[in-house]
């Protein structure tokens, strides 16, 4: 439990908790991405460079912009009524702590977490990229195509909509 | 091909950087207060009125006939005649303006007064830094303050002023003709002095 | 949209009804150019609706450099009016000055002398040079190129601003001609300086068509945009550069052979689209033109009297009547219309400027363009505020 | 001699680090290494501004500012103590935190870019194993908060600003990496140290540099092109568009935020030549063979003050490009072309070396170039008209 670890996780816990608290929704996206910057920290921490730059090029770079646009486009920033805690919230929060501590006594006692795992081996990008290319070629090649389908989707929606504005 | 153009208009713009170091004429900027252009003879700024000789209130050219005021478009002049006369360049009584205001502010430079004056009185300046903390009375100017030599006139517009000097002479040398013929034609009586047409003498 | 109610023209309307068919109201954009805008060539404000980047609905307001110059004209004599016509289009003072001695002389039947004719068409070239070099400096300068093109443009019109102010004494406010010629003759030494101004002009335009003439961004920004169509430029009562770009052959040195025009040898250019780069590219040929007029006027330019010695300055009072005295000023037909009573004051004095006139057609141009392209529609259309709104 | 001028930094560093107590020895190396970029690039971004507004005076005929201090040289700190002591005016309506944090966090962003730039031989911050990507990762955080500044404004025009640039970003950051990828297949790897060592050898007097092969230099006028879209740079400069949009999304900021969103666009625009030079340009490799007594970090900063001057030199030049045809050029120009740069650098691996081989590669770049180009002027009718002459 070094101090950088415990900063980040602290970050990440914060940002996740600000994201589903804060009224106006901006704001709730912006700290989903801090959410997104501790999750690269942790990669960082593990030594997974690769993984914690894409995380921080894909996520914070990209989808926390989309779903900002999305909600711009949609349904605008104003907060909306703020739904207030339900009424049965004891009983509701009674079962969350019982769920929680009955998880986090089953990880303490199973052998796994106390055995002490070997330090993580140091992988460079390029044995990444072979691995992609020999073991993996065929999860990339699907994905790749499972994209390139979105962005075609994608395409044709905008279009319909313009055809339809015209 | 695209980028041609492109291509080219950066040339230009790299012959204007390089040419700003070498030529004059790709460097125009003139540094205001230490180098200064050469002002134009006949550039004008704001009306002045001419006096000869070193007195400006007795040399003053101008005998408030208030055709000036009359004329100017914006109205900026006001003139108050005198109740007394004083001689003129010629000798003759004429009035003299006790009160002769231009509002500055209002004036716009257009230099009608100076096309109307049959007295030559009234001319153009070229100062232009005349910037004053006060906005209504410093731009309120009086007599005293209008009144300049004929040789600050000669200063800032020669060929002008030497016209202007050339129509006095001839107007003086008219003038003396006439009251030379008309002391000939009248015998000896002394004639009150004609009223020749305004004139002021060259000093 | 209430407070789009009035349109210019029904076309208009309709136009700009089909483009917000599929749009509800909250989607458009409503934007105000101006006053204050640092685009807008002085105070001129356009009222814009935007669907996104695409003007839907444009409504110029104009009025805020109104300076009641008609009324004043009806109390001041006809002299006291001369310095005020400086101030219409005060970039081309020399051409308001000659528009209205025009009139004024066909009023009182005033002939002018040689000489005073040379001086007016020699001012007046030189003036439409240094407008049409600063106008395509502000186009350009609208589409972003930081200033370049417009410092070139201002260092050739330095040059002639300093040709008039050793003439008439004043850089920009002439006050120049009189009825019946002009106020001063040229001073010594004047001529050879213009005609040195004006033969280093070519290489100035040679360099304005190096820097911007084939530049794809700007062809891509210009071509195609704003386009006029010959018959509503014609109804619209366009005149100038503008309803050249469209096409019509219609230049008043030409219809009108006013002043000694008809002794010089120019041609008159005219585009096909009528588009933003055509105006821009008859303009720099407009230039190319004066510079061959000027060449001529400079040297068979006669000596003689300048004024005709018959014309009063003061108490000038010409028989009753009307006259309409209109000249080709650099941005189009200058006219003056004056209905006399005999007295020392104009009756009537009306001013037909022609921004204010060109600036009708400006929705019709802007209509399903984007934003930046209004900008450049409006740069390219050449408009003054001290005209329009008088 | 000359190793020791080239290494002085260096071995100054280790000098340094010796008298540290070694607990906090790695605390303290880290921190000098990473405190004279901190200070090196905005001192940089000071004269980068008066060098930026003499060199457009020069271009447009006249001076630039050469008042204050011996010509000009102390505008930056004038401009610096005008910017701190300006009023700082946060609208009302706006968003008051997310109005803060925008500039710190865009400032940030571009800082974090220049770990990864070797600035001379052994003498980068962070030599990471995934150096390029590192950097565009970390580029990639200005468009959010470029996002933050406009939609905290509150301001129509912001917005729309805000907007613009967001788009251009995202699309031009798709040719950038493109353009970028082709080096890093051709050098088998994305540490920014190793790249500039493959292009350190030289034949004859001519470096290895990337740029002197076919798909190099098409990759290379690729990049610098969506480098200056990306640092919203001239041509590009749409969402502080002046004539349209005010001042696009920094409209409602003034004082020291105005001074830190400039910071930044500069701080951009420096690293992001950096990582071209790194790339194309061999990093702080010199130019010619028998230079390479000069030492490196000279090299890295002379080529840095070049494309300084170019981007300037365009600024006085292109006029601004409008909004669709920013985009149809990023889609429809700038991706097509950056793809068949990908495979011309594959089809330059696997040809055997020879003429035949620069032929093959220059065709398969200079082909499409004029196609397109020629498709692209041609969907437009953009072309030098001609004009007749009635009587």
């Amino acid at each position: 439990m070094t101090l950088p670890f415990t900063i980040i996780a602290a970050l990440t816990i914060a940002g996740a908790v600000a994201a589903m608290s804060l009224r106006n929704l901006v704001h709730c996206v912006l700290a989903l991405t801090l959410a997104f910057a501790g999750l690269a920290g942790m990669y960082l921490l593990l030594g997974a460079q690769f993984v914690g730059f894409a995380q921080i090029l894909v996520y914070i770079g990209a989808i926390a912009i989309l779903t900002v646009f999305a909600i711009l486009l949609t349904r605008g920033t104003e907060p909306d009524a703020f739904l207030d805690l339900p009424s049965a919230w004891v009983s509701n929060s009674v079962i969350v702590a019982a769920v929680f501590g009955v998880l986090v006594w089953a990880v303490h006692s199973s052998p796994l977490s106390r055995r002490t795992l070997p330090p993580p081996p140091q992988i460079t990008v390029r044995q990444i990229g072979f691995a992609l290319m020999d073991r993996f070629v065929l999860p990339l090649e699907v994905i790749g195509l499972l994209l390139t389908a979105a962005l075609i989707g994608a395409v044709i929606l905008a279009m319909h909509e313009k055809q339809a504005a015209k | 091909m695209l980028g041609e153009g492109i291509v080219r208009g950066l040339a230009e713009t790299a012959r204007n950087f390089l040419g700003s170091f070498v030529s004059k004429e790709r460097l125009t900027t003139v540094q205001f207060p230490e180098e200064r252009l050469p002002q134009a003879e006949a550039a004008r700024d704001f009306p002045f009125l001419v006096y000869d000789g070193e007195d400006w209130q007795a040399g003053m050219r101008c005998v408030a006939c208030q055709i000036c005021e009359k004329e100017c478009p914006p109205k900026c002049i006001f003139i108050e005649k005198s109740k007394d006369k004083k001689p003129d360049a010629l000798g003759r009584a004429q009035f003299y303006p006790a009160r002769f205001d231009i509002d500055v502010s209002v004036c716009m430079s257009c230099q009608i007064c100076v096309e109307v004056c049959p007295f030559e009185a009234i001319k153009m300046d070229t100062a232009f830094e005349l910037s004053t903390d006060d906005r209504f009375g410093g731009l309120l100017w009086d007599r005293q303050k209008l009144a300049l030599s004929d040789a600050h006139y000669h200063a800032i517009h020669p060929t002008d002023a030497a016209h202007t000097d050339e129509l006095l002479a001839a107007e003086k040398a008219k003038a003396e003709a006439r009251t030379k013929a008309a002391v000939a034609k009248a015998s000896p009586a002394p004639m009150p002095q004609p009223p020749a047409p305004a004139a002021a003498n060259e000093p | 949209m209430s407070s789009m109610t009035e349109t210019t023209s029904a076309a208009n309307d309709e136009r700009s009804r089909k483009l917000t068919a599929g749009i509800s109201e909250g989607q458009l954009l409503e934007v105000s150019m101006g006053p204050h805008h640092p685009s807008t060539h002085g105070v001129f404000r356009m009222d814009v609706v935007l669907d996104g980047e695409r003007v839907v609905k444009l409504k110029p307001v104009v009025g805020y450099l109104h300076r009641n110059h008609e009324k004043i004209g009806e109390n001041n004599s006809y002299l006291a009016s001369m310095p005020y016509t400086d101030r219409l289009d005060y970039l081309c003072s020399l051409t308001n000055n000659w528009a209205y001695a025009l009139a004024v002389e066909t009023l009182a039947g005033i002939d002018v002398p040689e000489r005073a004719q040379y001086l007016r068409v020699i001012t007046a070239e030189l003036t439409r040079l240094q407008n049409h070099s600063s106008v395509i400096g502000f186009l350009v300068q609208d589409m972003g190129a930081s200033g370049t093109p417009l410092m070139y443009a201002f260092r050739e019109r330095e040059k002639i601003l300093d040709l008039f102010e050793s003439l008439t004494g004043s850089r920009m406010m002439c006050n120049y001609m009189r009825f019946g010629g002009c106020r001063i003759d040229l001073p010594a030494g004047w001529l050879d300086r213009a005609k040195k101004v004006v033969a280093g002009f070519p290489q100035f335009l040679d360099e304005y068509e190096n820097l911007l003439g084939t530049n794809e961004i700007l062809m891509a920004r210009t071509q195609g945009i704003g386009a006029l169509s010959r018959e509503l430029a014609i109804n619209a009562g366009v005149t100038g550069p503008l309803l050249r770009a469209s096409g019509v052959n219609y230049d008043i040195r030409k219809v009108d052979k006013y002043g000694i025009y008809d002794r010089f040898d120019f041609k008159v250019p005219l585009g096909d689209n009528g588009d933003v780069y055509d105006r821009y590219m008859i303009r720099i040929l407009e230039m190319r033109e004066s510079i061959k007029i000027l060449d001529q006027a400079m040297c068979d330019i006669p000596p003689g009297p300048i004024m005709d010695p018959k014309a009063k300055i003061r108490g000038f009072r010409p028989k009753a009547g009307e006259a309409y005295g209109r000249i080709e000023a650099p941005k189009g037909e200058l006219g003056f219309y004056l209905i006399s009573d005999g007295s020392g004051n104009p009756y009537r004095y009306r001013v037909r400027p022609p921004s204010f006139v060109n600036l009708t057609v400006l929705e019709d141009m802007c209509i399903g363009n984007y934003i930046a392209d209004t900008i450049a529609i409006l740069g390219s259309i050449d408009i003054v505020l001290g005209e329009v709104d008088r | 001699m000359t190793e020791t001028i080239d290494q002085i930094f260096v071995i100054l560093k280790h000098w340094l680090v010796g008298h540290v107590p070694t607990a906090v020895e790695p605390i303290v190396s880290e921190l000098l290494s990473v405190v004279p970029i901190i200070l090196l690039f905005p001192l940089l971004f000071a004269l980068i501004t008066v060098m930026e507004r003499k060199g457009l005076g020069r271009i447009q005929n006249r001076y630039g500012p050469n008042r204050v201090g011996p010509c000009g040289i102390l505008q930056p700190i004038a401009d610096g103590i005008k910017t701190l002591t300006k009023e700082n005016i946060v609208p009302h309506s706006a968003d008051k935190v997310v109005h803060l944090l925008a500039p710190l966090l865009l400032v940030m962003a571009t800082f974090l870019g220049y770990a990864v730039l070797p600035v001379g031989r052994n003498m980068v911050a962070a030599n990471m194993d995934a150096g390029v990507l590192f950097f565009f990762a970390v580029g990639s955080m200005t468009e959010l908060s470029v996002f933050m500044a406009g939609w905290s404004s509150r301001n129509k025009y912001s917005l729309l600003g805000a907007m613009r640039a967001i788009a251009q970003m995202i699309s031009y950051e798709v040719p950038l990496i493109l353009s970028s990828v082709t080096v890093i297949m051709a050098a088998g790897t994305l540490s920014t140290v190793s790249i500039v060592e493959q292009q350190s050898g030289y034949t004859g007097i001519f470096p290895h540099w990337f740029v002197f092969t076919p798909w190099g230099f098409a990759g290379f006028v690729l990049f610098m092109i969506a480098a200056t879209a990306e640092s919203n740079r001239s041509p590009f400069d749409l969402p502080e568009g002046e004539s349209e949009l005010i001042a696009g999304y920094y409209t409602e900021y003034s004082g020291f935020k105005f001074a830190l969103f400039f910071l930044a666009e500069y701080l951009g625009m420096m690293s992001i030549s950096g990582m071209a030079i790194t790339l194309f340009l061999g990093g702080w490799a010199a130019p010619l063979s028998f230079l390479t007594w000069i030492p490196s970090y000279l090299w890295f900063f002379g080529k840095l003050f070049f494309f300084i001057a170019g981007f300037i030199w365009i600024r006085g030049t292109l006029p601004r490009l409008r909004m669709d045809q920013l985009m149809n050029f990023a889609w429809k120009f700038m991706l097509p072309m950056a793809l068949i740069n990908l495979v011309t650098a594959g089809v330059w691996r696997f040809m055997p070396t020879g003429i035949l081989r620069w032929l093959v590669c220059s065709a398969m770049v200079v082909a499409p170039y004029v196609l397109l180009g020629r498709g692209f002027m041609l969907g437009k009718r953009l072309e030098k008209r001609t004009y007749r002459f009635a009587d």
